[in-house]
């Protein structure tokens, strides 16, 4: 008959070598999807969806409702089951800061190890002009009741705004004497972000002045692991805030200078 | 002053009328008793626990009666009798009833005083438990005081641990209130399930063990929450008083109890329900546990649009019945319901116009309020819409008990991601428009004035309808979703019984004294 | 680097071979998912969700968001990339009812090839108190503006309503002499409807029965693939009509007539 | 009557402010020209086509000007004078600028009405276009006149064919206004691309090609559709007024349109901008293409709830701006939009009460309401949620121009399908709640009476503020959007020249002309 009847999940104990997704009990498997293919909304395109699904290894594939797009469009939401999981305990991050320190301990920090200020000049670099981000993290009164680098006692800041080509804001970064460059991305499509950023790291490396600063990339698409991939110091996406940038490069330029002390 | 431009006096009109209703519906119940009835009495003594065939001991004791005796005496006189004859103790009673060792003799009834005097030791200790249970849910909701509608989710894996995982986790992200959904047909089941239970389609049991285990981790979350967590199931079907009884003893906070709900949607004889409906009142009043009603469910079945007045008519008459139960108007849940088809012009409108009046027409109710669920379909993301809608009225009317709706009512029963998404649109709504109802008011005789008045209107003349053919007659000629239910039809029937002029409840007796006149 | 900077879509010319999801450009492959994990939402915990994702064959996978459900639950909203697609000229589907005709049609045909009215007995069976999808099909008022087979000439009627026992239907089918029994199923948890269909069809073997009705089932979550598997005649979902019901069931049995006759 | 208490008094007040404001810009206006103004007057003589390194004729010409003579005679002079000189025509100048086969000579000029007389035929073929395209329009709509907020969805595939697939569909779903978005970093170019594209970055670009295919595929739909589909692009950037010209020619029948926006969110320099908006609005007035503003853009760098003032005061000037185009207020489709963060207490009040704000202060706009975005996140259900609050003002309120949301919004620029999602919802929106904004009315002076009072208090404050510094000082102030702006400072700065009393345009003297003056 091809039907389990009896298809309540064998062990419902969370097993962190097999991590399912979770409906409403343990290692049910359950995924929501939603996609639209460019077939007719009629029973062929229905078997077309389910066969999507299951493509994607899905069970158990329902497909809760077909929606006209246009004649020949039809949008699919489905549910179905995942069998096969993720070994968690395999997983292991570097999360480039593990507890973010208060704006009070960052400044009491700056004033223990640096004698003059810590120079961090900012921007969001080439065509972007999305400046909300990066002012998110500098300016004064800052974003979401987190203040800004502006505000930090031990910390001169230089906002470059907008659409700032990478070769200005080297420039600027060297007049400065800057110790850190924050880069702010917004526009991710067609990955114009990863353009613009490999070419900064390029452009570093060419003037052989990658190692004068710590730079750090940010923005709603940005993640640690695609800022070291990339070739950066850290990434900072959303729900990150000055505080949790600012304990990352100020413990990392104490860490430079002890190893450059020793 | 009514912002729909309602009259008081067509309100009182209707009322009264419903007062009719109630009053000769009640005349019935008082002659008759029934098998949950009975049971309920014998759980109330204290009897819990099944036999070696998971048969309940208070199935088994009231069988006994039925069997060797005349069951219009009452499962109070028989087991004071036998007691008294005995001069035993009523374990002892109980346990050769479930040993098949107690021989029937014949009962010479007691004064209803004996009675009494031979019970009152064993249910004064689960009076005094339930009168406990009420104080700590009142200490407890001192705590911390809504100041608007509770957030009301449920849970239905079938299996209760798997339901407190999700329970809590609903709690924490803010629900006030947690309904365990029973399982498919419990309703029809003329027992109660005993023990814990991991197995049910589409809910899990109700039995007091599950309760029990809710209960605890509900209270764990309360206090960490610091937010009183109210918990819900269904004082429903054929033993609808003797869950009202486990509910009382486990603090449950609220419970669907509603027989007209049985007699349409259950098929459940109506002169059983009812019967079994006025005494599950009065304990869930005596342990202060909010009921809910059913009326929602007429807009699942019939159209929303026009049939709103038979929701208005049938809470006027639950109203009434709660009275009656001396149930005090704060605890009576009415519900009703989002139903309307969201592609009708000003359908928007047309709801909000029933939800602020049946706020208006019943200001000290509880009222429960239900989400779209019948215009739900597999567009998930639609059905967010729908249900922001219905979270929009709910809470600019100021509606009490809110009911969430999950954006998959259409799929399956909730994922516990499903009832986040309903929290967290819910949460913003009442926050980002916390004080729009205060601002609006509305056209006079415009629709949305007009559409109450006129709901209004029909409510009163379908009730008068109903005085005129009886409640039982009108029943039968599918008055409310279109159903129709005959006197001597559905389940349960054969669990009715007139009583003997000697038949004696202790039990609702000390719960009816002890409770205050309310109408 | 891993980054494709071309990541154009090569033929953006639909291949009724490889049908493959749409964003916004042919052959983009884009899904959008969503599932809980049981693990906390942090760094961890989104590696894991990409993973899960990528576990389902999906690429450029982007994780659009991650909620705090619980401590240790977490829900991920997320973007992918489909590469493998359906082949839709290998999907053949046999639909009950082609064109389905309208009320005066069906009630045409049936006038002229029945002399006495078809006996259509329906309920909504087992523990199911689902009554709206069969009174939608059923009664003299039907829904959304389609009348249901009361209201037809030529076809006597008997809905049962809910909660009806098989045993109790096979009987009332046979004191009626039916031609057609319509069966509606609404609630499928752990396939609840399978079992209790399963058993229908059993004992209208073991009664040697099942050649003397047609067997229709319907109901939200029920196909017509659904309902040959199981061994109906035939099954309607959500968004069917009396008429396609009664154009199925009046042509095959016209067409049964015919063999007999033949 | 002011549904929000608003004093018609103030309105005034504030509005006579910003006429001085506009007037005085409107000076410095008047005696300059820029590159592209007269790349425009060139494009209106019928130049169009690139040379063999892509760059456009328009450019070359102006080029020509700027290299040899003084630009700041204008380039009808210079091609008057030579067409005369050598007695030849447009073509034939033209094609020797190109081919760098034209011998520069020393322009003596003509008086103005030589210019027109040596241009008139050239441009008069543009203007007849034009007109014809309006009529085309007329006629187009008079077929279903719209009772609602038209629905504005954009296409943002970079993909000019792909944009066409994403059009008809939305169209087909019910979409009445398609906006194709242009590619990022277009408007800092200094020339118009040509031909048809298939690649851009969150975006199309606007070039003439593009606007006519786009355009022949709409017309389709609207004849099939039977309800006409508006086509929009971006008259915006440091081609301002050309990019008005094509879409003149091509019908479309929007055009974003502001230079307040290319100042601070492009960093345009000021009065190039200003120079150009004035000639691209007439171009727009005469072509009957409505204009849409950008003060939806200062709430989404701005807090919302703090700022609403600014959009206010922009939107004031903005109106003196186009008046003095001679632009009908049937054609100011001023922007605002809804960006309070939802998790703000009553937020959706103080959205209701600047949406109902604008619509009473500028009854005849076709007002641009611009979704949420700022908050939106990647939960696609709350943002879906989101959107549908945004419908509802949109809707109750009666705005113009309904820009739709997508769920998507923190994701992608949309699929296929989050535009149908934001179409179904919008059209669930406007029919179950069609009437809902006719039947409320406001508390006196309540949470959202008040709002709208204060915000208009302080826009006017503003705007008198404003006209204190100048506009151009005011902007260096930061008074829009927190964003300071020089007047040295931004792009094309050096395209802008200071006229010589021989200075000529035929074209703007007779499509003003041929306007009715409105102010
Ligand atoms: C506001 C906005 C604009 C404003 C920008 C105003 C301004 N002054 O910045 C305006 C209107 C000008 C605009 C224009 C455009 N926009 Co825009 N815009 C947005 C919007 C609505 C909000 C972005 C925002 O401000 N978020 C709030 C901030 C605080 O969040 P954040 O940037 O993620 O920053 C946080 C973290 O990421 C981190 N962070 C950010 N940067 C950095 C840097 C460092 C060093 C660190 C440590 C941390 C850090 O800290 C912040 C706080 O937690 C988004 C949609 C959305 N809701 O996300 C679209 C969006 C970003 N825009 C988009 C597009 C396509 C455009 C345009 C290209 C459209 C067009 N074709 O015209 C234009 C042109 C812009 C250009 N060339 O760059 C797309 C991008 C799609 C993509 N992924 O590629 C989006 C997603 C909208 C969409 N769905 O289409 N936009
Ligand atoms: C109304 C309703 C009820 C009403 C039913 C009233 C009544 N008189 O029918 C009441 C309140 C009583 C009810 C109770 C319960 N319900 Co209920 N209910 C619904 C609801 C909201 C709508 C169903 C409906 O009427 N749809 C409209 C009809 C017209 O659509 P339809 O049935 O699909 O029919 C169409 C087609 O399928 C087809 N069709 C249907 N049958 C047939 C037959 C034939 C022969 C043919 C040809 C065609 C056909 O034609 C129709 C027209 O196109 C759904 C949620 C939803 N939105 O779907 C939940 C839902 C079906 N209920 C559900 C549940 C779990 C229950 C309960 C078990 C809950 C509980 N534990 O107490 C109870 C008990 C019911 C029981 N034992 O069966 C679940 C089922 C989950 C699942 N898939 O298993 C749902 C999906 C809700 C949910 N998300 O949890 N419910
Ligand atoms: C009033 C009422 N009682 C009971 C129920 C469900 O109970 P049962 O378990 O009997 O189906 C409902 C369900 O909606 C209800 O509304
Ligand atoms: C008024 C206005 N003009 C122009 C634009 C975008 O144009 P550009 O292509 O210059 O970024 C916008 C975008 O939101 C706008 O609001």
């Amino acid at each position: 008959m091809g039907y389990n009847l009896d298809n309540k999940i064998k062990d419902t104990n969370k097993n962190n070598k097999n991590i399912l997704p979770y409906g409403d009990t343990m290692n049910d498997g359950k995924v929501q999807l939603s996609f639209t293919l460019p077939v007719k909304n009629d029973e062929k395109g229905y078997q077309a969806a389910l066969k999507t699904a299951q493509n994607m290894t899905l069970e158990n594939v329902m497909i809760a409702d077909s929606i006209t797009l246009e004649e020949e469009f039809t949008m699919y939401i489905a549910y179905g089951t995942l069998t096969n999981g993720v070994n968690y305990d395999d997983i292991h991050v570097e999360e480039a800061v593990k507890h973010t320190l208060s704006k009070d301990e960052i400044e009491e920090k700056i004033k223990l190890h640096f004698d003059k200020p810590i120079v961090v000049v900012g921007a969001s670099t080439g065509t972007d002009a999305h400046t909300v981000g990066i002012d998110a993290i500098m300016n004064m009164k800052g974003f979401a009741g987190h203040y800004g680098l502006e505000r930090y006692k031990g910390i001169d800041t230089y906002n470059l705004g907008s659409q700032v080509e990478n070769e200005d804001l080297v420039q600027f970064a060297k007049d400065k004497n800057a110790d850190v460059l924050l880069i702010s991305q917004t526009v991710t499509q067609k990955d114009v972000h990863i353009k613009n950023l490999i070419h900064l790291i390029e452009l570093l490396e060419a003037e052989q002045m990658r190692k004068d600063f710590l730079v750090i990339i940010g923005g709603a698409r940005i993640t640690g692991s695609l800022a070291k991939e990339l070739g950066f110091d850290a990434g900072f996406g959303p729900k990150k805030f000055a505080e949790d940038v600012a304990t990352f490069f100020v413990e990392e330029l104490i860490n430079q200078k002890s190893i450059k002390n020793q | 002053m009514s912002k729909l431009g309602l009259s008081q006096d067509k309100i009182n009109q209707a009322r009264q009328e419903a007062k009719i209703v109630a009053d000769h519906t009640q005349a019935f119940i008082d002659k008759h008793t029934t098998d949950s009835v009975e049971r309920t009495i014998v759980r109330l003594l204290g009897v819990d626990g099944i036999n070696e065939f998971d048969i309940p001991i208070p199935n088994l004791v009231v069988d006994f009666l039925k069997h060797h005796h005349d069951p219009s005496i009452g499962i109070a006189q028989m087991l004071a009798y036998y007691i008294k004859k005995h001069n035993t103790t009523l374990d002892d009673i109980v346990a050769k009833i479930t040993k098949e060792t107690l021989p029937p003799q014949t009962i010479e009834p007691l004064s209803k005083e004996e009675v009494k005097k031979q019970l009152f030791p064993y249910y004064e200790k689960q009076m005094k438990a339930i009168v406990a249970q009420r104080a700590t849910r009142d200490k407890f909701k001192q705590m911390h005081k809504l100041d608007r509608p509770m957030l009301y989710v449920i849970v239905a894996t079938g299996n209760i641990y798997e339901d407190v995982t999700q329970a809590k986790a609903a709690a924490k992200q803010g629900a006030d209130v947690i309904a365990v959904i029973r399982t498919t047909g419990q309703s029809l089941l003329d027992y109660v399930p005993y023990g814990p239970t991991t197995e049910g389609f589409g809910g899990t049991y109700a039995t007091q063990e599950n309760f029990r285990i809710m209960r605890k981790a509900l209270d764990e979350v309360s206090i960490q929450e610091q937010r009183y967590i109210h918990l819900v199931n269904y004082a429903s079907g054929l033993c609808m008083p003797e869950i009202a009884a486990m509910g009382a003893i486990e603090r449950l906070d609220m419970m669907l109890n509603d027989s007209l709900y049985g007699i349409l949607f259950r098929d459940i004889n109506m002169e059983r329900t009812f019967i079994d409906q006025y005494f599950s009142r009065v304990i869930s009043a005596y342990a202060s546990i909010t009921i809910n009603t059913g009326e929602d469910n007429y807009l699942t079945t019939s159209d929303a649009l026009q049939e709103a007045h038979t929701v208005l008519a049938s809470q006027f008459i639950n109203e009434q019945f709660a009275l009656r139960a001396k149930m005090p108007p704060h605890l009576m849940g009415l519900g009703h319901a989002f139903e309307i088809d969201p592609t009708i012009e000003d359908g928007f409108l047309y709801e909000y116009a029933q939800a602020l009046m049946a706020r208006e027409i019943f200001p000290e109710a509880p009222l429960k309020y239900m989400p779209p669920t019948k215009h739900m379909t597999g567009d998930i993301f639609k059905g967010y819409a729908q249900n922001t809608l219905f979270n929009i009225i709910t809470s600019t009317t100021n509606q009490s008990i809110h009911l969430l709706g999950m954006l998959t009512e259409a799929v399956h029963t909730p994922f516990m991601s499903d009832r986040y998404l309903a929290i967290e649109n819910a949460k913003m709504i009442n926050q980002t428009m916390k004080h729009f109802g205060d601002e609006i008011t509305f056209k006079k005789d415009g629709k949305i004035q007009s559409r109450a008045q006129n709901v209004l209107h029909d409510a009163h003349k379908l009730i008068k309808d109903i005085n005129k053919d009886g409640l039982f007659d009108s029943l039968s000629k599918g008055v409310f979703a279109g159903i129709k239910r005959t006197k001597d039809g559905g389940k349960g029937r054969l669990g009715v019984y007139q009583k003997d002029p000697s038949y004696a409840n202790p039990i609702i007796d000390d719960m009816l004294d002890s409770l205050k006149e309310v109408n």
